[in-house]
Parts: C-alpha cells; sequence; structure tokens
C-alpha cells in the first residue's frame, strides 16, 4: 500500500460511514439532526470559501440563504418550476447580489467589513419583510411562504422520508468539499490565501486581489443560495425571521472559527462539535431551564477560542498526522 | 449572590430529574409533546402556556389519569422551539420519532405551527393547537390539526362587531379609525381583517401603520397617531411595544374614543404592571377573563395565581384547557393510539368539567378543527376602587354586573 | 533599448515634498542603483514605479508603454516584480507555498507553476527550505524568499527595496553574486540598497536621491568622485559599510 | 411643520442615548481594535442592576449611577482580565483578533440567558419614578424629560471620558495603547492593564445608558439586542473610536427614525436606516469622524 493510497484510505472509509449511516440511524429524529448538521457543514465550507481562504470575516451569509430559500420557493410556488431549477436561479441571483456586496465592501478591512456585511444582511431582511409583490411575485412580507406538502417525490424536491433529505444534502456537502479542495489547490485559492494575508505583497505579484475575493463571494454566495432552497424544501415553510435570522450568519462564523477557517476539514470538523451541542443542550434543557442551552453554547465557544484560538482543526490533524504515522510510517506532507 | 446558589441546585435537580425522568416512568402514560417558544423573545408568553398546562396536567393525574386506560398518567414533555420554524420542526420530529408521543401540542408562534402541522399531519400524530390564531392553521385541508382559540378572522369581527355595539349603547358615532400593528405574520393578518372590515363599517381609515416590534422608540408612531387623531385606535402588539406603546400615548396624550388592543401583549400579565394607570379605559380582546360568568373559573384562577404569581390570561386558558380537551378524548378513545385519538377528538363535544372555565358553553371542532364556538370577550382595563382590573364588557350577556363601560374615553 | 523610463516624476503627500522632478533612464539588462539618505524619497520612487500609487505629476513609461492608470497587478502581469523594504512573507503557508504565489502569474496549472517555483528555489539555493514555514524562516531566508516570489512571476525588470538591509557580510556577498547572476540571464534591475560596497560592487549605473530630488546620476566610479554626493551622503557612510 | 420640529427633537434626544450606548462600543473598539459583540448584553444587565437598585432602595434612578458605574467598571474589567486578555496573548502579532468577536458573542448569549433564568422573561418596568411620563410642554411642542435627562448625560459622560483622555495621566496612557501598543508598552505602559481599564470603562457607560433607559423604558433578558445592531451601526456612521462621532452618528440615526415614519411607515424608515448606512459606507468608509481608516 503506498502512503497516499493509506491516506486517502481514511477519507473512503468516511464517506462509505456517511453513505451507509441511515442503515444505522433509523430513527428519525436523529437523521434529522444529521441533516441540519451536514446542512449546516455545507453552509460553513461555502462561507468558507470568503471567510476562511480570503481572511475576512463576513457575518451576513442569511441573505444568501434566504434568496435561494425564496427564489425556488417562489418559483414553484407561482410559476411550477421544479426546486432543482429555482435553485440554480436563486444561486445565480444571490451570486449577483455577492458581487453587489463585495464591491464595496471588499475595500474594508476587518472590523468594518463584518459590520457591513451585518448591516448589508439585516438591510436585505428588513426589505423583504417590508414587501408583500415584488411586481408579479408574491413575497408575502412578513408572514413568509409555506410550502404545501402535496407533491412529493425528487422531482418536487419533497419526500416524505427522511433519507432522500439526507443523501441530498450529503452529496451536496461532498460536493462542495470537493470543490474547495480543488479551489485551495488552484491559482485562485493560492491567490484568495494570498490576498488575505498580505495584500500589497499580493498585488504586486500581480493579483487583482479585489478581483479574486469578488470571485470567491459569487462562488460562495451561489454555493449557500442553494442550501436555502435545501432548507426551505425541508422545513416547508420560510419567513424573512428564520430564513435571513442573524442568528444563521452567526451561527455559521462560530462553527467555521471552531473548526478552524481556512481549511478543508474546519467547517465539517466544527458542524460536528457545535451542532450537537446545541440540539441536545436544547432538548435536554430546554423545557426545564429555559435558555440554559444558549449558555452552555457560549461556554463552548469561549472555552474553544480561549484553548485553541486557530480552531480544532489544528490539533486534530496534528493527532491524525501522529496516528496515520504510527500506522503506516509516514510523515505525512507538511502544510 | 443567592440565586446563583439557587441557579446550581436548579441545575443539579434538573440532571438528576432528566436522568431519573427516562428510567422510572412505567409503561401506562400518554406522553404529549408540547413545542412552545421558552427562550428567545416570545419566552415570556411560552412560560405562560407552559404553566398552565403543567397545572392541568397535575390536576388530571392527581383525579386518577385516564380512567379509560386503566388510570394512565399523562407525561407532558416540552421542547423549546427559540420561536424559531426549523427548530420547531426538529423537536417535532423528535417528539414523534423518539419520544412516540401520542399527540403534539403548542406551538404558540404561527411560524412555528405551520411547518410543525405539516409534520404532525405526516406522521398522522394528532397536533392540538391552543393558540396560533393564524385563520391559515386550519385551513390547510389537515386532518390531525386541532385548534381551540378562534382564528383572527374571529377576532378582528369581533372587535368590529364590539365596536358596532358600543357606538349604539353609547349614542356615539365613529367616524374615523387607525391601525397600528406589529410588522409579523399576527399583526398583519388582523390588520388584513380590520381594513375589510372598515370598509364594510364605513369607516374612513385615517392610518394604517405598521411598525416593526423591535424598535427601540415609538413615539414617532404615537405623534403619528396623534396627528392622525383617530376615533378609535385598533392595537396588535407583542408585550415590549404594547408596554411602550400605551405609556408613550399617555406621555404626548393621544386619546382617541377608544383604544381596541388584539390580546397578545396587551393580555401579557406584565402589561398590567408595567403600565399602571396609562392603560386606564384601553379595551382589548381576548378568550377569556378572570371574571368571566362561569362556575369554576374564579376558582381555577385562584388556583393559579397561587402557584405562578399573576392572574391566568386567555392564551393561558386556551393552553390549560386544550389539556381537558385531550383528556376527554383520551376517555373516549380508550387507547393511545393516535388515530383513535384524532378520531376522538374529532367527535368532540365537551359540555363540562374544568374545561368549561371558557366563556361560551361547548368544544367541538369543525371538518377543518376549528372549535366552531370558541368565542371572544372584549374587557376594559379600569380602576373601579380595587386598583386596576380587566373588566368583562362584551358581549353583554358577559357583561360584569354592575359594570358600566366608559365609553368614550373621557 | 530603455526599459524603464521615468520623465519628471513629482510625488506630493499634502504639503511634503517625498519626490521632485525625478528623471531616470533603465536600460534593458542594466543594473542601476538608486542611493540616498533616510528619507530621500527611494522608496515613495519605488511605489510610483510599482504602481501602488499615481505620481503627483510627471510620467512613467514602462517598456514603451506609458504606465498610468495602471495597478501593481497590472505591471506585474507586463513583466514588473518587486519585493518590499519590509518583507511580507504569507507567514502561515509553507516557501514553495509562497513562490507558487508567485509563479501563478505566468500560468494557470498548478504543476506547471510547482516546476517553476522550484526552478526559482533552485537557483537562489534553497529548494532545502521549501516545506518551511515561511514566517519561520531567517531574516536572509525571507529577503531571499522576497526575491524569490518575485523572480516567480518571470519578470523583465525587478525592482529590489533593499534586499540586504540587516545581513551578515558572506549573505551580502552571496546576494551581490545572486543578482548578478540573474542580470546575466537577461533581467533588468532596479535597486535600492544602502550598503555602499554591494551597490557599488553591483550597479552600472547609480542615481543619488536627496530631500526628493536627484543630485547625481552616473558610473558607480563617477558617483564615488562626485562632490556633492560625497558632501551630502557618502562621506561618512561609504567606508563604515 | 411643527411636528417636524417636535420629531427632530425626540429623534436628537432619543438618538443620544443610542450614541451613549454606541460611545462604549467605541471606547472599547478605540483602544482594543476590536467589537465587543457583548455590548448589548452590557447594558441589558446595567439596566438590571439600576432597576433593581432603584426598585429595592426607592432612590432617584439617576442616583443609580452610584451603584451601577463601579459595579459595571468592576464587571467588565474582570471580563476582560479573564476571558479576553489571554487571546490577545495568545495572538501578539494579531492586530484585530477575530477570536474575541467570538468570544465576546458566547458572552452575550450566556449573560442574555443567565437574565432568562434568573429573572425571568417579564417585561419590567419602575412606575413610580420622578421622571416617568414626565413631559416638557413648549407651546404645542411636548418633549420628553426623562429623555432629555438621558440627552444631558450623553453629553456629560462624552465629556468625562474626553477629559479623562486629555487631561489625565492614565488617560494619556489609554490614548497612547490605542496609538500604537507595542510603542505604549515600550514606554513601560502595561498594555493589558489599560485594555482591563478601556473594557471597565466601555462597560460602565453601557451602564449609563442603562440607567437613561430605565426611567422610560422596559427591562427584560432580551433588551440588549435591540440596541445592539443600531450601536454597531452607529460607531462605523460616527468613525469607529471617536467620541464625538458616536454621539452625532447616534443623533442622526435617531433623527431618521423619528422624521422618517413621518413620511412613510416605521418599518419602511427602517429600511431607509439601513439603505443610508450603506450609502455612507461607499462614500466614507471611514465615518464622519474617522481617521483615515487602516482600522
Amino acid at each position: 500500500m503506498t502512503p497516499s493510497l493509506a491516506r486517502g484510505l481514511p477519507l473512503v472509509v468516511l464517506a462509505l460511514v456517511a453513505f451507509g449511516l441511515p442503515l444505522a440511524v433509523t430513527s428519525a429524529t436523529y437523521l434529522h439532526i444529521l441533516i441540519l448538521l451536514f446542512l449546516y457543514a455545507y453552509l460553513t465550507t461555502s462561507w468558507n470559501l470568503v471567510g476562511g481562504f480570503a481572511g475576512v470575516l463576513p457575518l451576513g451569509h442569511a441573505a444568501f440563504v434566504g434568496i435561494g430559500a425564496y427564489t425556488s420557493t417562489i418559483l414553484s410556488l407561482q410559476y411550477g418550476v421544479s426546486p432543482w431549477i429555482g435553485m440554480f436561479v436563486g444561486g445565480l441571483l444571490s451570486s449577483l447580489v455577492g458581487v453587489i456586496i463585495g464591491l464595496p465592501t471588499f475595500k474594508m478591512r476587518g472590523a468594518y467589513f463584518a459590520l457591513a456585511t451585518i448591516a448589508f444582511a439585516e438591510g436585505i431582511r428588513v426589505m423583504f419583510e417590508n414587501i408583500d409583490y415584488l411586481g408579479p411575485l408574491q413575497i408575502n412580507g412578513p408572514r413568509g411562504l409555506q410550502i404545501p406538502p402535496l407533491k412529493t417525490g425528487l422531482v418536487h424536491f419533497m419526500f416524505a422520508d427522511k433519507e432522500p433529505y439526507y443523501y441530498i444534502i450529503l452529496v451536496m456537502l461532498a460536493a462542495v468539499l470537493a470543490l474547495t479542495w480543488a479551489i485551495s489547490r488552484s491559482k485562485l485559492g493560492y491567490y484568495l490565501v494570498a490576498g488575505g494575508e498580505e495584500p500589497e505583497a499580493a498585488q504586486s505579484l500581480g493579483i487583482n486581489v479585489a478581483h479574486a475575493k469578488l470571485a470567491a463571494m459569487a462562488m460562495s454566495s451561489f454555493l449557500t443560495a442553494l442550501a436555502g432552497t435545501f432548507w426551505a424544501q425541508f422545513t416547508l415553510y420560510i419567513h424573512p425571521k428564520s430564513v435571513m435570522s442573524l442568528d444563521i450568519s452567526f451561527e455559521i462564523a462560530f462553527i467555521a472559527l471552531i473548526g478552524g477557517r481556512g481549511s478543508i476539514a474546519g467547517p465539517v470538523l466544527g458542524a460536528l462539535l457545535l451542532r450537537p451541542v446545541s440540539d441536545f443542550s436544547r432538548i435536554y434543557f430546554g423545557d426545564t431551564l429555559p435558555g440554559l442551552h444558549l449558555i452552555i453554547f457560549g461556554v463552548v465557544l469561549i472555552l474553544v477560542m480561549l484553548y485553541q484560538p486557530r480552531g480544532l482543526q489544528e490539533p486534530l490533524t496534528r493527532l491524525y498526522r501522529r496516528a496515520m504515522g504510527r500506522l503506516i510510517g509516514d510523515r505525512g506532507a507538511p502544510g | 449572590m443567592q440565586s446563583n446558589r439557587q441557579l446550581i441546585c436548579i441545575m443539579i435537580t434538573a440532571a438528576l430529574v432528566i436522568a431519573g425522568a427516562h428510567a422510572a416512568l412505567a409503561q401506562t402514560t400518554i406522553k404529549v409533546g408540547n413545542i412552545l417558544p421558552l427562550s428567545g423573545p416570545s419566552a415570556s408568553v411560552g412560560l405562560q402556556n407552559k404553566q398552565a398546562q403543567d397545572m392541568a396536567i397535575q390536576e388530571i393525574n392527581d383525579a386518577g389519569g385516564i380512567k379509560a386506560l386503566g388510570g394512565a398518567k399523562i407525561q407532558m414533555l416540552y421542547a423549546d422551539s427559540e420561536s424559531k420554524p426549523e427548530k420547531g420542526v426538529a423537536e417535532a420530529e423528535r417528539f414523534i420519532n423518539t419520544e412516540k408521543v401520542n399527540i403534539l401540542t403548542g406551538a404558540w408562534n404561527s411560524a412555528v405551527s405551520y411547518p410543525v402541522s405539516a409534520v404532525a399531519e405526516r406522521y398522522g400524530i394528532p397536533f392540538l393547537v391552543p393558540v396560533s390564531v393564524a385563520d391559515k392553521i386550519t385551513e390547510q385541508g389537515f386532518k390531525y390539526v386541532f385548534r381551540i382559540a378562534a382564528k383572527d378572522s374571529w377576532w378582528t369581527r369581533d372587535q368590529f362587531a364590539f365596536l358596532k355595539d358600543m357606538e349604539k349603547e353609547f349614542n356615539t358615532k365613529i367616524a374615523t379609525v387607525a391601525f397600528v400593528y406589529e410588522n409579523g405574520d399576527w399583526g398583519k393578518g388582523f390588520a388584513e381583517g380590520w381594513k375589510k372590515l372598515a370598509q364594510q363599517g364605513g369607516y374612513k381609515v385615517v392610518l394604517d401603520e405598521p411598525y416593526p416590534s423591535t424598535a427601540t422608540d415609538l413615539s414617532p408612531v404615537v405623534q403619528k397617531i396623534k396627528r392622525a387623531n383617530p376615533d378609535v385606535l385598533f392595537l396588535t402588539s407583542n408585550a415590549a411595544d404594547a408596554i411602550l406603546l400605551t405609556n408613550t400615548m399617555a406621555e404626548y396624550k393621544v386619546k382617541p374614543k377608544a383604544i381596541i388592543a388584539s390580546g397578545g401583549g396587551h393580555a401579557d400579565p406584565s402589561f398590567m404592571k408595567a403600565t399602571g394607570k396609562n392603560a386606564r379605559y384601553l379595551f382589548d380582546i381576548v378568550e377569556w377573563e378572570t371574571d368571566v360568568n362561569k362556575p369554576g373559573a374564579d376558582k381555577t384562577n385562584e388556583k393559579f395565581k397561587k402557584l405562578y404569581g399573576y392572574n391566568l390570561a386567555g392564551e393561558s386558558v386556551d393552553a390549560y384547557v386544550a389539556m381537558y380537551v385531550l383528556a376527554d378524548a383520551l376517555e373516549r378513545a380508550k387507547s393511545t393510539d393516535p388515530k383513535a385519538i384524532r378520531d376522538a377528538l374529532a367527535a368532540t363535544k365537551l359540555t363540562t368539567g374544568p374545561a368549561m372555565i371558557v366563556g361560551y358553553d361547548a368544544i367541538e371542532f369543525d371538518a377543518s378543527g376549528q372549535n366552531k364556538h370558541a368565542a371572544l370577550v372584549m374587557i376594559q382595563i379600569n380602576d373601579i376602587g380595587k386598583g386596576m382590573e380587566r373588566i368583562t364588557v362584551w358581549p353583554k350577556v358577559s357583561r360584569r354586573a354592575n359594570y358600566k363601560p366608559v365609553f368614550p374615553t373621557p | 533599448m530603455k526599459v524603464l523610463e521615468i520623465k519628471k516624476v513629482r510625488r506630493y503627500f499634502g504639503g511634503i515634498k517625498a519626490v521632485e522632478n525625478f528623471s531616470l533612464d533603465v536600460a534593458e539588462g542594466a543594473i542601476v542603483g538608486l542611493i540616498g539618505p533616510n528619507g530621500a524619497g527611494k522608496s515613495t520612487l519605488f511605489n510610483c514605479v510599482a504602481g501602488v500609487f499615481p505620481p503627483t505629476s510627471g510620467e512613467i513609461v514602462f517598456l514603451g508603454e506609458r504606465t498610468a492608470g495602471l495597478k501593481p497587478w497590472d505591471l506585474c502581469r507586463r513583466g514588473l516584480a518587486r519585493t518590499f523594504q519590509i518583507v511580507k512573507p504569507f507567514a502561515a503557508r509553507s516557501v514553495l507555498y509562497n513562490v507558487m504565489v508567485g509563479a501563478f502569474a505566468g500560468t494557470a496549472r498548478r504543476s506547471e507553476a510547482e516546476r517553476r517555483a522550484l526552478e526559482v528555489l533552485q537557483r537562489l539555493r534553497m529548494e532545502h527550505l521549501s516545506h518551511a514555514r515561511a514566517g519561520n524562516l531567517t531574516i536572509a531566508d525571507r529577503k531571499r524568499l522576497e526575491i524569490a516570489r518575485a523572480l516567480a512571476t518571470r519578470p523583465k525588470l525587478l525592482l529590489l527595496d533593499e534586499v540586504m538591509a540587516g545581513l551578515r557580510p558572506t549573505e551580502v556577498d552571496e546576494m551581490v553574486a545572486i543578482i548578478k547572476g540573474l542580470r546575466d540571464s537577461g533581467m533588468t534591475i532596479f535597486v535600492i540598497e544602502h550598503i555602499m560596497r554591494a551597490i557599488m560592487a553591483l550597479s552600472d549605473r547609480i542615481a543619488v536621491l536627496q530631500f526628493g530630488s536627484k543630485i547625481a546620476e552616473g558610473t558607480p566610479q563617477e558617483i564615488a568622485r562626485d562632490e556633492r554626493v560625497i558632501k551630502a551622503y557618502l562621506g561618512e557612510d561609504y567606508g563604515a559599510a | 411643520m411643527l411636528f417636524i420640529i417636535e420629531d427632530t427633537i425626540n429623534g436628537i434626544l432619543m438618538g443620544s442615548i443610542y450614541g451613549l450606548a454606541a460611545l462604549g462600543l467605541t471606547v472599547i473598539f478605540g483602544v482594543l481594535k476590536v467589537i465587543n459583540f457583548a455590548h448589548g448584553s452590557l447594558l441589558m444587565v446595567g439596566m438590571y442592576v439600576a432597576y433593581w437598585a432603584v426598585l429595592l432602595t426607592g432612590m432617584h434612578p439617576y442616583l443609580s449611577l452610584v451603584v451601577v458605574v463601579p459595579v459595571m467598571f468592576v464587571f467588565g474589567y474582570l471580563l476582560q482580565d479573564i476571558l479576553i486578555k489571554p487571546i490577545f496573548k495568545s495572538e501578539k502579532e494579531v492586530r484585530e483578533p477575530i477570536t474575541v468577536i467570538i468570544v465576546t458573542t458566547g458572552v452575550w448569549y450566556i449573560l442574555d440567558n443567565l437574565a432568562l433564568l434568573i429573572f425571568g422573561p417579564q417585561y419590567r418596568n419602575i412606575q413610580d419614578n420622578p421622571l416617568r411620563g414626565k413631559m416638557l410642554e413648549i407651546g404645542d411642542m411636548m418633549v420628553s424629560v426623562p429623555k432629555l435627562w438621558g440627552f444631558f448625560t450623553a453629553l456629560a459622560t462624552a465629556l468625562v471620558i474626553y477629559l479623562f483622555l486629555r487631561k489625565t495621566r492614565m488617560g494619556r496612557a489609554v490614548r497612547a495603547t490605542s496609538l500604537d501598543r507595542d510603542a505604549a508598552s515600550l514606554q513601560g505602559i502595561n498594555q493589558y492593564r489599560i485594555y482591563n481599564i478601556a473594557f471597565g470603562m466601555g462597560t460602565a457607560v453601557a451602564g449609563v445608558a442603562g440607567v437613561t433607559l430605565v426611567p422610560f423604558y422596559n427591562v427584560f433578558p432580551t433588551v440588549g439586542v435591540l440596541f445592539d445592531i443600531k450601536c454597531f451601526i452607529i460607531v462605523v456612521l460616527g468613525g469607529l473610536g471617536s467620541i464625538g462621532g458616536a454621539l452625532l452618528g447616534g443623533m442622526i440615526i435617531g433623527v431618521i427614525e423619528s422624521v422618517g415614519p413621518q413620511f412613510m411607515t416605521a418599518t419602511w424608515t427602517e429600511a431607509i436606516v439601513y439603505a443610508l448606512f450603506l450609502a455612507f459606507l461607499f462614500l466614507k468608509p471611514s465615518g464622519l469622524f474617522g481617521v483615515k481608516y487602516d482600522w
């Protein structure tokens, strides 16, 4: 067995486990939790293209989730267009909005950028809450849109069981991870990292940093919007306060930072840790001690940031390398 | 800090209770999954609903549980939705699949009740909704959704019927109305109803103003009301904004001939305390009031007040009553099978028992699952010698004896 | 042929005249040095040439094309590369990664970029550091990394901003050899340097800047003899360095 | 047209209270170069402290400053010392440690929900206090007295902070640290202690803002969230780190919020605030009084 094959093997095992999981997890509850976990891993991986590689901190990605969710829902409710098609229309639309947001904000640094993206996303949410009709399109203001669970099947992106949703989001996650991996090894990936770390040096090396970031933003907002469609089809009800809430934007950023932003595994690791913390603490304490689950969530955030400020990906990767090294006597490729 | 130590005690106890709860429960329990906003912006109402239902379940179990099922006890499981649809759905899924509940109840926020009703329908688990008022909830063609409270088109209908009656009774002509409401699912629904009714009733709408219920300053809105100078002001508000609006209106001396509120924030127990005399003469529409002329009502309220320190309000009564409707259905279903419970619920005709503290005489569901007798009362907040209280004034048959409503506002 | 023509360039910051009426030509294949005391405006001039900010007046012509309106990345793609006086490595990444960033300027293919980067690293005798974290390098290696990155873009004109500051004498010699080697391979080099020994050994021509104005220009020998230069600046420094 | 004047005055008064809330945020940012996402929650804590102080002793609401300011200062000081300092120490070379944003957000979640656990979700306010409901009537115009108190408190607080920064030794140390933390520490200034003090000051200012709100506003666990985003907008508008900018930014937002609804619905005004803010961000990213932005 060659070392590179050996290093790839755990990935294969992981993929097999993920695909086989519904066989073991028959409870729809846990499947539901897993679906949301993967959904957040997907969202965070999409976010990571900008927030991780490009080295800025966008805190408004919920706007893209909302745009995706609304586009496909409006198209399917009012024009009978399959959500699968609406999904990509939403993606393109969201991409456009992403670029418009990116044009002025990427000139800003640090805190300004974070605050500007919050304001953008909140502004878009407030707009949606104020608009009942946009031309012929029914947005329905704060009341949102409900998707009647009438037609099930792959074409309608609606299923009675959890398994199809599970596989859809799993495939989406796998695809976005593969894409991220490819980008991180591409010219764009190098350019994003360079522009994020040392913009002046990057520019002198032929990199139009703003362009690279815009490209990343376009992709990131496109991908995020796809998850919006998934969200809408999964919960069957959307309104601005749910699909565009600041909580989503924040949670995505938290997952990335806890997992380790700028790495490929980081978002997945972050979701693996934070989602169960949030779900299970709510399940066990939500009724008896209201709010305690959010306190636990806050404590976990603080502890990880204090003891692993670069996220959990770093120590875990070290551990993994060491374990692999023991197993196959390979020191692994340095990063 | 004392409360800190208390907190730790509570936490330890809670952990033990949770650990024990799973093991200790015998087979003969009926599990009810209850989804409520227990944290986040609507935590206040969530808690009121929870406490009312806790009391009802306690009573039912103490009285021997469900006799048709050999004295089976009802076990209530609570989940926190944080007012978020996706969390509500996740909890509904968990209740049904993992906790194997026999019935679902909740979820207060219409935004959470919609998607939860779809989940319940899909699994064929009855979903008994005490208070989400949006019309749509029982108009989806679902078989497993039942609602105790009146739907919002009934609320607005009764508000205008009340206004007409008052005009006649006090010989006062009302020409102009203003609508001010929170910019959400609930407020928008009410405003839509109002607009239609105002047109039918021949009233002139001088102001139609949604406002964000997260607003930190409502004096601009109050100014606007002042300038529009309506005869009657209709309000739909959550608690924080209801308090803010009422106090600010008093400051700016805005006094329309009548203010008609729509429950919710105006019926929140905090409201009376936090507005004091500023809320005097305000009319509010509610499902129930403490002075309702029904046997047992004041005893139930006293018990509740002793337990939790505040009066029962309309929403909590719906929540309370829902548990007795459930118990009644279980007695008749003689089974814990969700389908049987659903059929029993559909055949409900409850006319006796503790549930009959409601202002009307029977609970029956129509084909859509809506409680067709659900009726509303109008109350007026006034001080008649014992501090500010909520006094039922309409319909006239329910009016508190010897009370003459103050209309128009002096 | 002239690779770079600087014509009557002025650069003011508010009321401060950083560069005043500076003209200079850089011929193909030459090494031109730019010296002057601290704050004389050398780096400002470099920044104008590299497109970081435009001159207040005057014009700069690179390879026959006026550079007005061109940004640093445009100039880089046209064959101009530079280093920074204060090194700016992508600290969290490996040396190879750093150099590949530069190499991507000429290719979109990863394998090609890696090949070019390794080639440059070999040339600068630092291939053994390929996998080291850039942030962990010694100052000398960081300076070399700075050059490596610029070289990987395969420039026609290389602007070097004090790449020898802080190096030990043996390292300086090594660097002089490297730069000469670059010129021999056909590259044109425009260099700012403080270390006189190095600049004298290196340059074909030298321009001297003081208070933003050019006070002298010529071969190293001419400069060494120039009265004004000696008076203004060289006298005490020449031997010391 | 009288109402426009009346609404403008109301906007300036209410806006100065927003500005006061944002002032705490800007003080912290100015020195530590981080955004404190728990700021709204600190305001909430300040409101509860003031609420209980007034309720239990029956003192004048503004007398509670004697309790609120020291309590909040110590609270902020310890918060920074225990939770945020370690991050600064471990990320020395980072100018704006993003991890601090996460830590402060964690603090936000913890504080809001602790308040929910301890005090319950009820909305509280103090009915009998000498300021509640008081209105100043000038001809046909009405001006809220508690907001007027808030306005003067905001100005006074800004002045005190300004004088502290300019005239005291400690203040000069704080300013030196805010300009260049490394140079300051070379001068023998203990930068971490300065951070503690700045954070304590910011927290105390949030407490002062809480005191100005208590006479006419509701106290509840999530009240801080309502002010959070507003504060963010204000500090960016005014220029991060600028004291005058925070006050002026607050007043601008206040005036738009107050006058806007007279021409459109209050919900659209909310949207306009965001739109104007973003437009402003494009035109003058450094804010009204911001130094050339290189934060």
